[in-house]
C-alpha cells in the first residue's frame, strides 16, 4: 500500500469499525484511534516528503497511478507536493481537535463520527489528487455529509442553514464539472494523446485562449465558492452559525481551504491565460470580500456570525494572494490557508465551549466569561490576537506575505486593491477585540455564570493541540516558506 | 430456421416457460398451498435469470424481425436482475395483499408477460414486432395498475393508463405509417438505407417518437406517470419506473441511431429541447409533492431528461453511457421504491411526512432510502454520480457545454428534493415516528441486492468497461 | 568587540513570560515578583554592560560603528526579507539603557504595588512580555523587524492596559488603545511595502546610508508630486505618530491611564510610548535627506502642534494621571520637534541630539512621576486631584521625588530636564523660530501644569481620607529614589559625546542666552501655580470662567474623542458597516434564497398543468408534439 | 386501388378521422364514447397502413399485415379498457371522466 492512499483508506476502515460500535464510549474512541494513526501518518509524511523532495525534482512525488476508467482515461491518481502536505496536516489536526471537542455528542454518536469522518476522507482524499475526476469526486464526498452535520446535530434553524449550504455548494460544484468538462475536451489540444483528467499531463498543453476563457470562470467560480468568494458567500455565515462546533471546526478550518487549494491547483495551473484575462474582474471580487466580510462582521451579534464573516475576509485575501500571480504572496496564500484554519476552528471551538456552558452565542448577552474560565479565556484572547495577525503566529507571516507580494505589482489597479486589503488589519482589529473585549472581559453579565464548569481535559487537549502549530509557524516561518516555494515555482511558471 | 436459430430467443423462450410452468402450477396447487406460489415464481424467475447470463451468440430470425446481440443480452439480463429485485420487493405484498383474493398468479403472468412484451420489443427487427412488443409490453401493465380493484385510485389510474397509452401507441403508429408511406418498408435495415429528409418522414419520426417518449415519460408526453405512479400498487409504479421505462429507452437508442439516422439533425434538436423541458419540469414538479410515489414518478421524470444527454453523442460513449445510466437507475430507483414499498406495506403510510424521524426507528431503511436518494441525486462515490457524470461527458464530448450546464443547475435542483426526504427521515425528530419493524427475509434481500447494485457499480469500472466493449454492437 | 551576548537581552523576559504565562497558576505570587525583577535585574546589569563597552570602545577613526547580529528569519522574494537579529548603534544602546532601567524600576516597584492582587502572576508575565517586545524594537535590525516588535508592544499595551479586565473602562481604553494604534500601524505597514517595493531592502545599514543607492535615488520615482520615498516616510511616521500618541492619535493616550499605574510608568511614559521618536530617529538619514527632509518638516509641525496641544489640555484635566499622560504626549512632542529641526552633519545634529537626550532624561523623570502617583494613588484609591491634599506630611519620600522630577521636567536649572530641554530648545531657535517660540511657551505651561499637580497633591488643604495614607513600602519607594537620582544626574551626561545623526561625536554647549529664557520661562510657570494652589482659592475658578468656551473646550479634550466617536460609530459603523451588513441579508443573501423561493413559488404556479383530467394530458400530449413539429420545421427550413 | 381516387384524398380522409378521434378523445365526457374515440385514431392508422400499401408499395403486403395487427391490438387494448372502466363503474358507480380526476398535481 502507497503511503498516501492510506490517507484515504485509514478513514474508511475507521468509519467500518465505526459502524460496527456502539454507544459513545465506544464510538469516540474509535473515532479517535483512527485519527490519531491518520495525524501520526501525516506528520510522518511532512517527514518522508522532505526526504524524498532532497533526491526527487518532480512535480509531485509519491505518485501512484492505477486505471480507473479506461474510456475516459480517468485514473486513482495521487501525488503530493509540499503544499498538499501541509494541507493534510492541517486536515489531520483539526480533525483530531474536533473528535476531542465533540467528545461528549450526544445525539447518535456513532452516526455523528461517522459523517464527520467521511468529510475528512473527502478533503484527505482532495488533497492527494492529482486526477480531476477524482478530485472532483472527493470535493462532493467531503461537502454532502455536511448536510447531515449540520442537519441532525446543528443549532438553530439547522435545516434551512443546510440547506442552503449544501444546494449552494453543490451548485459550485455544478458549474465547476462544466468547467473539468471544457479542460478534459480541450485536455489533447496540440498533442496527438488521449483526453486526460490527470493535472500535470493536460499542463504539458496549451488550452485555446477561447477556452480559457470561458472555462476558467466556471472553475473558478466552482471553486472559490467553497472559498467564500463574494457574492456566493452567504451559505457560511448561516452554515457556520447552525452547525455544531466540531462541524464548523472541520468546515471552515479544512473544507473551506479546498476552494483555495482547488484555485491554485486546477483553475490557475490548467488555465493559466484564462487566469490572467479574468484576473482583474475577480481580484474586484476577492478585495470586495476582504473589506466586506470584515465589515459585516462588525455588525454581527452572534459569535459563530461574527467568525463566519472573519472567514470571509480573511478566506477573501486567500483567493486575493491568489490572483496576484507572484510567489510570495502565493506562499503567503498557503500559509494564510493553513493559519486560518488552526485559527478558525481554535475560534469555533471556543464558542462551542462557551456557547455549550452559557447557551448563548450572543455577543449582548455574554460578558466576563474571562474570569470563570481562565483557561479557555485566555486562549480565546490569544486566539483573538492571533487572528488579527500578531507576529508570533501564523496569521502574521500570512498577511505579511500576502501584502508584500501583492505590492510587487505597481499599477494604481493593484495598488489600490492592495491598500484596501491591507486595511482589513484595522477592521479585523476592531471586530476582533470588540467580540474577545465584550465576551470575555467586562464584568459577568449574568450571575448564573459564576459557577460555569471549567474546561475539561479534552477541551484542553483540541486547543492546545491546534494553537501549538500556530506558534510555530509564527515563530519559524523559515522551514515552511522555503519548503512551500519549491513548490509554488512550476505552478507559477505557467502564468508567466 | 432450426432449433439454434430458436435458441437466440432464449431469454423469451425462458421466460414463456416459467409463466406456462406458473399456470401448470396454479391449476394443481391445492388452494391451501396457494402462497407458496409466490416462492415458487421467485425460484423459477431466479433460475430464469441466472439462465440469461449464460453466453449466447447474436443474429437475427424472421428474416430480421427479431435480432439480438451482446448488447441486448445485457440488457435483458439487466431487466430480468430488475425485475427479480421487484418481486423480492412486492413478495410481502403480495403475500399479505393478493393471495386472499387468489390473484397473485395473475400478478406474475401478467408482470411476466409484459417483460416478455419488452424483451420482444428491444429485439425487434422491424416496426410490426417492435409495436406488438410495445402492446404487450403496455396491456398487462395497464390491468396491473388497476390491480387493486377495491381502490378507487387504482382504477383511476388504469384508465387514465390504459386510455392514454392508448392514444400513444395511436400516434406513434400514425407516425410509422407515415415513415412506411416514405421508405416503402417497415424493417429496420431496409428502412435505415432508404429514410432520407423529407418533411413527411419528419412528421413521422416526431409522431413515432412521441408515442416513445410517452413510455419514457419524457416532457410533455408525462403527464400520465405521476397519477399513474400514485395510483398503482407501488411494485408496479416501481415496475413502470424502471423496467418499462428501461426497455422503451433501450428501444428509442436502438431505433435512434440506426433507423432514424438519417434523421439525426433533427432529432439531434428534438432530443436537446425534450431534454431540457424533461429536466426542468419534471424537477420543478418533484419539488413541492408530498406522497412518496408521486414524488419518486417526478424524479423519475426528471431523470430521464438526464438520459437524454447520452443521445446527443453519437458514438460509442453515447450508447455507453446511455445503457450504463440505466442501469445503475434501475438499482436506483428500485432502493427508493422498495423502501416506499416496505414502509407502505407495514403501516400504511406513503407520505414524506410520515418519514419524519424515520433514521431513529428504523436506521437500516433510512439508510437504503439515503443511498437510492444520493444515487438519484448523483452523489459520489455512489453509482449514480458516474451514470451522470458520464452523461455529462457524452453530451460535452458533442460541444454542448449549454445543455451540460443547464443539467447540472437541475442536478442541483433534484438534490434539493432529495434532501427533503433526507430531511424528513434523518434531521427531524417525531414522536409517532413509524414504529421499528422488520421486514420480511425477501424485501430484506431485495433491498440489500439493489443497494450492493448502488455502490457497486458506480466504483467498479470493469462493470463500464464490459458495457463499452458490447454497446457497439446493435449497429450491425 | 563581541556584543552578541545582547541577545540576552530580549530572550530573558522572553523566556520569563513563557514560563510565568504557562505556569502562572502554579506559581505563588512571592516567587513570580522575584522571578520578574531578578530577570529584568540582569537584563539591566547586561544593558549598562553593554553601553559602557560601547561607548568607551565603539569608535572607529572616531565613528561609532555599528554592531550587527543576526539572521534571516522569512524571505519574502529575493531581495526581501526579515531578519532577526541585533543592532548594536548608539541610539540602540542608549534605548537599552533607558527600557532596561525603567523595566527594572517598575518590576521592584510592582513587587509591592501589585501586592495582593488576584493576577500578580499574570501581571509580570505581561511585563515579560512588553520588556521582550521593546527590547526586540530597540534592537531592531531592520524595518521588518521593528513593525514585528511594534505590533508586540501594542499587543503587551493592550493586555496591560486591559489589566483588570472585569472594568468596562479599563477593557474599553484597552481597546482603544489597540485599535488607534493599529489604525496608524496600517500607515506604517503601507509605509514598510512602499519602501521594501522601492528600494528592494529593509536593512537599515542600507537604507540610511546616506551615499546609498536609496538616499541617492530618491527622486526616481514620485507619486502625486512627491518621491514615493516621502510618502513612504511619512506613512511610517503615522505609525510612529500613532505609538507615541502624536496628534491625531493621541485619544489613546489619556484612556490608556485605566492600566495599573507602574505599567502607565512603563509603557505609556517612559518607553513604548517613545518608540516613535525612536522609529524616526532610527530612519533619520533618510527623513534628512530625501526630498530634503520633507517629511522631516512634517515632523516638526506635528511635534510642535501636538507638544502645545496637549499641554494646553493637561492645563484643565483634574485625573492625575491624565495630567501627566497629556504631559507625556507633550513632551514626545518636544522629542519630535526636535528631530523635525534638526540637520545632520556636527552641530546641526544637535537637535536629533537634543531628542535623544530629553527622551533618556524624560524617560527618567516621567517615569518618576507615575510612580510617585502610583504612591499616592496606592495611598489614598483616587486618581482625582480633588480628592487629594496636605499629603507631603504622610509621604515625604514620595513628596520629594515627586518634586525633584516636577523641578526636572520644569526645565529649572541643575535637573536633568533644563539640559535636555535647553538643547532642544536651542536646536529649535537655530532652525525654525515660529517651533522654538511655541516651544518656550510650552515650556512655561509644562511648569505651570507641574506645579499645579504638585501643590495640589501635596500642599493645599487636608482632605478627609478614609484612612490616614501612608508612605508606600520600600519596594515602592527605592525605585522612586533611584529614579530622582536619574532625573538629576542624567543631566549631566554628555550626550553629543555619544548620540549625533552621522554616529559622529561633536562638542554641544549650552546656549545660557536661550537658557535663561527657557528657565525664567518654567519659573513663571512655578510661580503662577504657586499663587493659584499653593493654598485654597478661588483664583482658578475664576480663571476658567473668564476662559469660558475656551476652558470648556480645554476640559473636554478639544472634543477629539467625540469626533473620534462620531467617525468610528456614525459614520464608519453607521453609513457602511451596518449597510453591508444589511446588503449582505437583504441582497446577497436574499438573492441566493430568493432564486430557491422563486423556482418553488412557480413549482406552486404551474401545478394546475397536472389538472387530473387525462383530457387535458391528452391535450398536452398532441399539442406538445405540434409544438416540437413547428420548432423542429422552423428549425430544419432555416 | 380505386379508380378516380388518388391516394391524397384517401390520406386526407384519415387524417380526418385521426383528428376527430383525437378532438373526441379532448372532449367527450364520457369514457366509453373516449374509448370510441381511440378506435378511429387507432383506424385511421391502420387506413394509412393500407392505402400506403396499395397505392405506393403494392410489391409487399407489409402494411396490409401491419393493419391486421393493429386491429387485433385495439380489440385486446379495448377489451381491457372496458375491464378497468366496468371495475371503475364498480367503485363510483360512473363511467363519468370527471369521476377521474381524483389524482392531480
Amino acid at each position: 500500500m502507497d503511503i498516501l492512499s492510506l490517507f484515504v483508506i485509514v478513514p474508511i476502515i475507521t468509519v467500518i469499525a465505526l459502524g460496527f460500535s456502539k454507544g459513545l464510549k465506544q464510538s469516540r474512541i474509535v473515532a479517535l484511534a483512527g485519527m490519531l494513526v491518520q495525524l501520526g501518518m501525516s506528520i510522518n509524511l511532512i517527514f518522508a516528503y522532505l526526504k524524498e523532495r532532497a533526491v526527487n525534482d518532480d512535480i509531485m512525488v509519491f505518485v501512484k497511478d492505477i486505471m480507473w476508467f479506461e474510456q475516459f482515461n480517468i485514473h486513482y491518481s495521487v501525488g503530493v507536493d509540499a503544499i498538499s502536505v501541509v494541507m493534510i496536516a492541517l486536515t489531520a489536526v483539526i480533525v483530531v481537535a474536533g473528535i476531542f471537542i465533540s467528545w461528549m455528542v450526544d445525539d447518535l454518536p456513532k452516526e455523528f463520527f461517522i459523517s464527520l469522518i467521511i468529510l475528512s476522507t473527502g478533503v484527505f482524499g482532495f488533497f492527494i489528487s492529482l486526477d480531476l475526476f477524482t478530485m472532483f469526486v472527493f470535493y462532493e464526498i467531503a461537502v454532502i455529509p455536511m448536510y447531515l452535520l449540520i442537519g441532525i446535530w446543528g443549532s438553530g434553524p439547522r435545516e434551512n442553514s443546510a440547506m442552503k449550504l449544501t444546494l449552494m455548494l453543490m451548485g459550485a460544484s455544478a458549474v465547476l464539472s462544466v468547467g473539468i468538462f471544457g479542460i478534459y475536451f480541450n485536455s489533447n489540444i496540440g498533442t496527438d494523446g488521449p483526453l486526460t483528467f490527470n493535472i500535470l499531463e493536460i499542463a504539458q498543453v496549451n488550452i485555446p485562449e477561447a477556452a480559457q476563457n470561458l472555462f476558467f470562470p466556471m472553475v473558478f467560480i466552482g471553486f472559490a465558492t467553497l472559498g467564500a468568494l463574494f457574492p456566493f458567500h452567504t451559505w457560511s455565515p448561516s452554515g457556520h452559525a447552525s452547525a455544531p462546533t466540531a462541524v464548523s471546526m472541520l468546515h471552515a478550518g479544512v473544507l473551506m481551504k479546498l476552494g483555495g487549494y482547488g484555485v491554485f491547483r486546477v483553475a490557475m495551473y490548467l488555465l493559466p491565460i484564462g487566469a490572467i484575462n479574468w484576473s482583474d474582474f475577480f481580484l474586484v471580487l476577492a478585495s470586495i470580500g476582504v473589506v466586506y466580510g470584515a465589515l459585516g462582521a462588525i455588525m454581527q451579534k452572534d459569535l459563530k456570525y461574527i467568525n463566519a464573516y472573519a472567514s470571509v475576509s480573511h478566506l477573501g485575501l486567500v483567493l486575493f494572494a491568489l490572483l496576484m500571480f507572484n510567489k510570495t504572496a502565493w506562499n503567503g496564500a498557503i500559509i494564510q490557508s493553513l493559519s486560518h484554519g488552526l485559527l478558525t476552528a481554535m475560534f469555533f471551538a471556543l464558542i462551542g465551549m462557551v456557547y455549550g456552558r452559557t447557551h448563548t452565542r450572543d455577543v449582548a448577552k455574554l460578558g466576563g466569561i474571562m474570569k470563570v474560565l481562565p483557561f479557555i479565556g485566555a486562549i480565546y484572547v490569544i486566539t483573538g490576537l492571533a487572528y488579527l495577525g500578531l507576529p508570533g503566529f501564523s496569521g502574521f507571516v500570512a498577511e505579511m506575505n500576502i501584502f508584500v507580494g501583492s505590492f510587487q505589482h505597481d499599477d494604481t489597479f493593484h495598488r489600490i486593491l492592495t491598500i484596501l486589503a491591507v486595511s482589513s488589519i484595522v477592521v479585523t482589529a476592531v471586530y476582533i477585540l470588540r467580540m474577545v473585549g465584550k465576551i470575555m472581559m467586562g464584568p459577568l453579565s449574568n450571575p448564573e455564570y459564576a459557577n460555569l464548569p471549567k474546561a475539561t481535559w479534552y477541551e484542553k487537549v483540541g486547543l492546545v493541540m491546534l494553537l501549538i502549530p500556530v506558534v510555530i509557524i509564527g515563530v519559524m516561518p523559515f522551514g515552511l516558506g522555503e519548503m512551500l516555494k519549491e513548490s509554488i515555482e512550476p505552478f507559477l511558471e505557467r502564468l508567466l | 430456421m432450426n432449433l439454434e436459430s430458436f435458441l437466440l430467443m432464449r431469454y423469451e423462450i425462458g421466460l414463456l416457460a416459467v409463466i406456462l410452468l406458473l399456470i401448470v402450477f396454479e391449476i394443481f396447487l391445492n388452494k391451501k398451498h396457494k402462497g407458496s406460489l409466490i416462492d415458487i415464481a421467485i425460484v423459477l424467475f431466479t433460475i430464469h435469470t441466472i439462465i440469461g447470463f449464460l453466453p449466447l451468440a447474436d443474429g437475427s430470425i424472421f428474416g430480421g424481425m427479431f435480432k439480438t446481440n451482446a448488447l441486448l443480452h445485457f440488457f435483458k439480463s439487466t431487466l430480468n436482475v430488475g425485475v427479480l429485485i421487484l418481486l423480492l420487493q412486492s413478495a410481502d405484498w403480495l403475500k399479505e395483499k393478493v393471495v386472499q383474493q387468489n390473484k397473485s398468479t395473475e400478478f406474475f403472468i401478467l408482470l411476466f408477460s409484459s417483460l416478455l412484451g419488452m424483451y420482444y420489443m428491444i429485439s425487434s427487427g422491424d416496426f410490426l414486432m417492435f409495436y406488438i412488443g410495445l402492446e404487450l409490453a403496455t396491456l398487462p401493465v395497464a390491468a396491473l395498475v388497476a390491480y387493486e380493484t377495491f381502490k378507487q385510485d387504482s382504477a383511476e389510474a388504469g384508465v387514465k393508463f390504459i386510455l392514454s397509452s392508448a392514444l400513444a401507441s395511436g400516434t406513434a403508429l400514425l407516425g410509422v405509417s407515415f415513415l412506411y408511406a416514405t421508405t416503402g418498408t417497415i424493417y429496420f435495415d431496409a428502412m435505415a438505407e432508404v429514410l432520407t429528409m423529407s418533411n413527411l418522414s419528419i412528421l413521422g419520426f416526431i409522431f413515432f417518437f412521441s408515442g416513445l417518449a410517452f413510455k419514457i415519460s419524457l416532457v410533455p408526453f408525462h403527464f400520465w406517470t405521476a397519477d399513474v405512479y400514485e395510483g398503482a400498487p407501488i411494485s408496479i409504479a416501481s415496475f413502470l419506473s424502471v423496467i418499462s421505462k428501461g426497455a422503451a429507452v433501450i428501444i428509442l437508442m436502438i431505433i435512434l441511431f440506426t433507423v432514424m439516422k438519417p434523421l439525426m439533425p433533427v432529432w439531434i434538436k428534438v432530443i436537446y429541447m425534450v431534454s431540457i423541458a424533461t429536466m426542468f419540469l419534471g424537477n420543478i414538479f418533484a419539488l413541492r409533492q408530498k406522497n412518496m410515489k408521486r414524488f419518486l414518478a417526478y424524479s423519475s421524470i426528471a431523470q430521464a431528461g438526464f438520459i437524454l444527454l447520452g443521445f446527443l453523442s453519437n458514438d460509442q460513449l453515447g450508447y455507453t453511457t446511455i445503457i450504463y445510466f440505466v442501469a445503475i437507475y434501475i438499482f436506483s430507483n428500485l432502493g427508493a421504491f422498495g423502501v416506499v414499498q416496505a414502509i407502505s406495506l407495514a403501516t400504511g403510510k406513503e407520505n414524506m411526512d410520515d418519514y419524519e424521524g424515520l433514521y431513529r426507528t428504523n436506521p437500516k431503511l433510512s439508510l437504503v432510502m439515503m443511498l437510492a436518494l444520493f444515487s438519484l441525486a448523483g452523489i459520489p462515490p455512489l453509482a449514480g454520480f458516474f451514470g451522470k457524470f458520464f452523461l455529462y461527458t457524452a453530451a460535452a464530448s458533442q460541444g454542448y457545454y449549454l445543455l451540460v450546464f443547464i443539467a447540472v443547475v437541475n442536478a442541483t435542483i433534484s438534490l434539493y428534493y432529495y434532501l427533503l426526504v433526507i430531511r424528513a427521515m434523518f434531521l427531524r425528530k417525531n414522536e409517532n415516528a413509524i414504529p421499528f419493524f422488520k421486514s420480511q427475509p425477501y424485501m430484506r434481500l431485495g433491498l440489500l441486492l439493489a443497494s450492493i447494485g448502488i455502490l457497486v457499480i458506480g466504483m467498479y469500472s470493469p462493470i463500464y468497461e464490459y458495457i463499452y466493449s458490447i454497446s457497439n454492437s446493435f449497429l450491425n | 568587540m563581541d556584543f552578541s551576548y545582547t541577545i540576552l537581552i530580549p530572550l530573558i523576559p522572553l523566556a520569563l513570560f513563557v514560563i510565568l504565562g504557562i505556569f502562572s497558576k502554579k506559581i505563588p505570587a512571592s516567587i513570580s515578583g522575584w522571578m520578574g525583577s531578578i530577570g529584568l535585574g540582569v537584563t539591566f546589569v547586561l544593558s549598562y554592560y553593554a553601553a559602557y563597552q560601547y561607548y568607551l570602545n565603539g569608535k572607529v577613526n572616531g565613528v561609532y560603528q555599528p554592531f550587527i547580529y543576526k539572521y534571516n528569519w522569512m524571505n519574502f522574494t529575493d531581495k526581501l526579507h526579515i531578519d532577526m537579529g541585533v543592532l548594536i548603534d548608539p541610539i540602540s544602546v542608549m534605548m537599552l539603557v533607558v527600557v532596561s532601567t525603567i523595566s527594572f524600576m517598575v518590576h521592584l516597584y510592582s513587587r509591592g504595588y501589585m501586592k495582593g492582587d488576584d493576577g500578580y502572576t499574570r501581571f509580570f508575565a505581561y511585563l515579560a512580555l512588553f520588556s521582550f517586545s521593546m527590547f526586540g524594537l530597540v534592537l531592531a535590525t531592520n524595518l521588518f523587524q521593528i513593525y514585528i516588535f511594534w505590533e508586540l508592544v501594542g499587543a503587551s499595551s493592550f493586555l496591560l492596559i486591559g489589566y483588570y479586565y472585569t472594568k468596562p473602562s479599563a477593557v474599553s481604553a484597552a481597546k482603544k488603545a489597540f485599535i488607534v494604534t493599529r489604525f496608524a500601524d496600517f500607515g506604517f505597514l503601507v509605509g514598510i511595502l512602499i519602501i521594501g517595493y522601492y528600494t528592494g531592502t529593509w536593512d537599515f545599514q542600507e537604507l540610511n546610508n546616506p551615499e546609498g543607492s536609496v538616499i541617492t535615488n530618491w527622486a526616481s520615482t514620485s507619486f502625486m508630486g512627491l518621491s514615493v520615498l516621502t510618502w513612504a516616510l511619512i506613512l511610517i511616521f503615522m505609525g510612529g505618530a500613532g505609538k507615541s500618541a502624536m496628534l491625531p492619535f493621541h485619544i489613546w493616550l489619556p484612556d490608556a491611564m485605566e492600566g495599573p499605574t507602574p505599567v502607565s510608568a512603563l509603557i505609556h511614559a517612559a518607553t513604548m510610548v517613545v518608540a516613535g521618536v525612536y522609529l524616526v530617529a532610527r530612519l533619520f538619514p533618510m527623513y534628512y535627506f530625501i526630498e530634503d527632509g520633507f517629511a522631516l518638516q512634517v515632523v516638526a509641525y506635528v511635534g510642535a502642534i501636538s507638544s502645545l496641544f496637549a499641554a494646553i489640555i493637561a492645563l484643565t484635566q483634574n485625573d492625575i494621571k491624565r495630567v501627566l499622560a497629556f504631559s507625556t504626549m507633550s513632551q514626545i512632542g518636544y522629542m519630535m520637534l526636535a528631530l523635525g529641526v534638526s540637520g545632520y552633519h556636527g552641530h546641526d545634529g544637535l537637535g536629533f541630539m537634543a531628542s535623544m537626550f530629553h527622551l533618556f532624561t524624560h524617560a527618567m523623570f516621567k517615569g518618576l512621576l507615575f510612580l510617585a502617583a502610583g504612591s499616592v494613588i496606592h495611598a489614598i484609591h483616587s486618581n482625582y486631584l480633588q480628592d487629594m491634599g496636605g499629603l507631603r506630611k504622610y509621604m515625604p519620600i514620595t513628596h520629594i521625588t515627586f518634586l525633584i522630577a516636577a523641578l526636572s521636567i520644569s526645565g529649572v536649572p541643575f535637573f536633568a530636564g533644563f539640559f535636555s530641554k535647553d538643547e532642544i530648545l536651542t536646536a529649535a531657535y537655530e532652525n525654525n523660530i515660529l517651533i522654538y517660540i511655541s516651544s518656550v511657551f510650552v515650556a512655561g505651561l509644562t511648569a505651570f501644569y507641574m506645579f499645579r499637580l504638585y501643590f495640589g497633591i501635596f500642599w493645599g488643604k487636608d482632605k478627609e481620607y478614609e484612612h490616614t495614607p501612608h508612605e508606600s513600602p520600600m519596594s515602592m519607594t527605592i525605585p522612586m529614589m533611584f529614579l530622582a537620582f536619574m532625573s538629576i544626574a542624567g543631566g549631566y551626561i554628555h550626550f553629543s559625546k555619544y548620540i549625533s545623526p552621522d554616529h559622529m561625536p561633536f562638542e554641544a554647549h549650552l546656549n545660557y542666552y536661550l537658557a535663561a529664557i527657557a528657565s525664567t520661562v518654567g519659573l513663571i510657570g512655578i510661580v503662577l501655580a504657586f499663587i493659584f494652589y499653593k493654598k485654597e482659592n478661588n483664583l482658578s475658578e475664576r480663571f476658567s470662567h473668564a476662559f469660558g468656551i475656551f476652558y470648556k473646550w480645554t476640559y473636554n479634550k478639544f472634543y477629539f474623542d467625540e469626533i473620534y466617536l462620531f467617525v468610528t460609530k456614525k459614520i464608519i459603523f453607521g453609513l457602511v458597516a451596518k449597510p453591508s451588513a444589511w446588503f449582505d441579508k437583504n441582497v446577497v443573501d436574499a438573492s441566493m434564497i430568493g432564486i430557491g423561493n422563486v423556482t418553488e413559488s412557480f413549482s406552486y404556479k404551474i401545478k394546475g398543468m397536472q389538472s387530473g383530467k387525462f383530457q387535458d394530458y391528452a391535450m398536452g400530449f398532441i399539442s406538445g408534439g405540434v409544438v416540437i413539429a413547428i420548432v423542429v420545421f422552423y428549425l430544419w427550413i432555416n | 386501388m380505386i379508380e378516380g381516387i388518388s391516394i391524397y384524398e384517401i390520406l386526407t380522409l384519415s387524417s380526418i378521422v385521426f383528428f376527430v378521434g383525437v378532438y373526441g378523445f379532448f372532449t367527450r365526457e364520457n369514457l366509453i364514447t373516449v374509448l370510441m374515440s381511440i378506435e378511429l385514431i387507432l383506424n385511421a392508422s391502420a387506413l394509412n397502413f393500407v392505402i400506403i400499401n396499395t397505392y405506393l408499395y403494392p410489391d409487399f403486403l407489409q402494411g396490409a399485415v401491419f393493419s391486421i395487427f393493429i386491429i387485433a391490438m385495439a380489440a385486446a387494448e379495448t377489451a381491457l379498457a372496458i375491464a378497468i372502466i366496468i371495475n371503475l363503474y364498480k367503485l363510483v358507480a360512473s363511467v363519468e371522466v370527471k369521476d377521474t380526476e381524483k389524482l392531480k398535481y
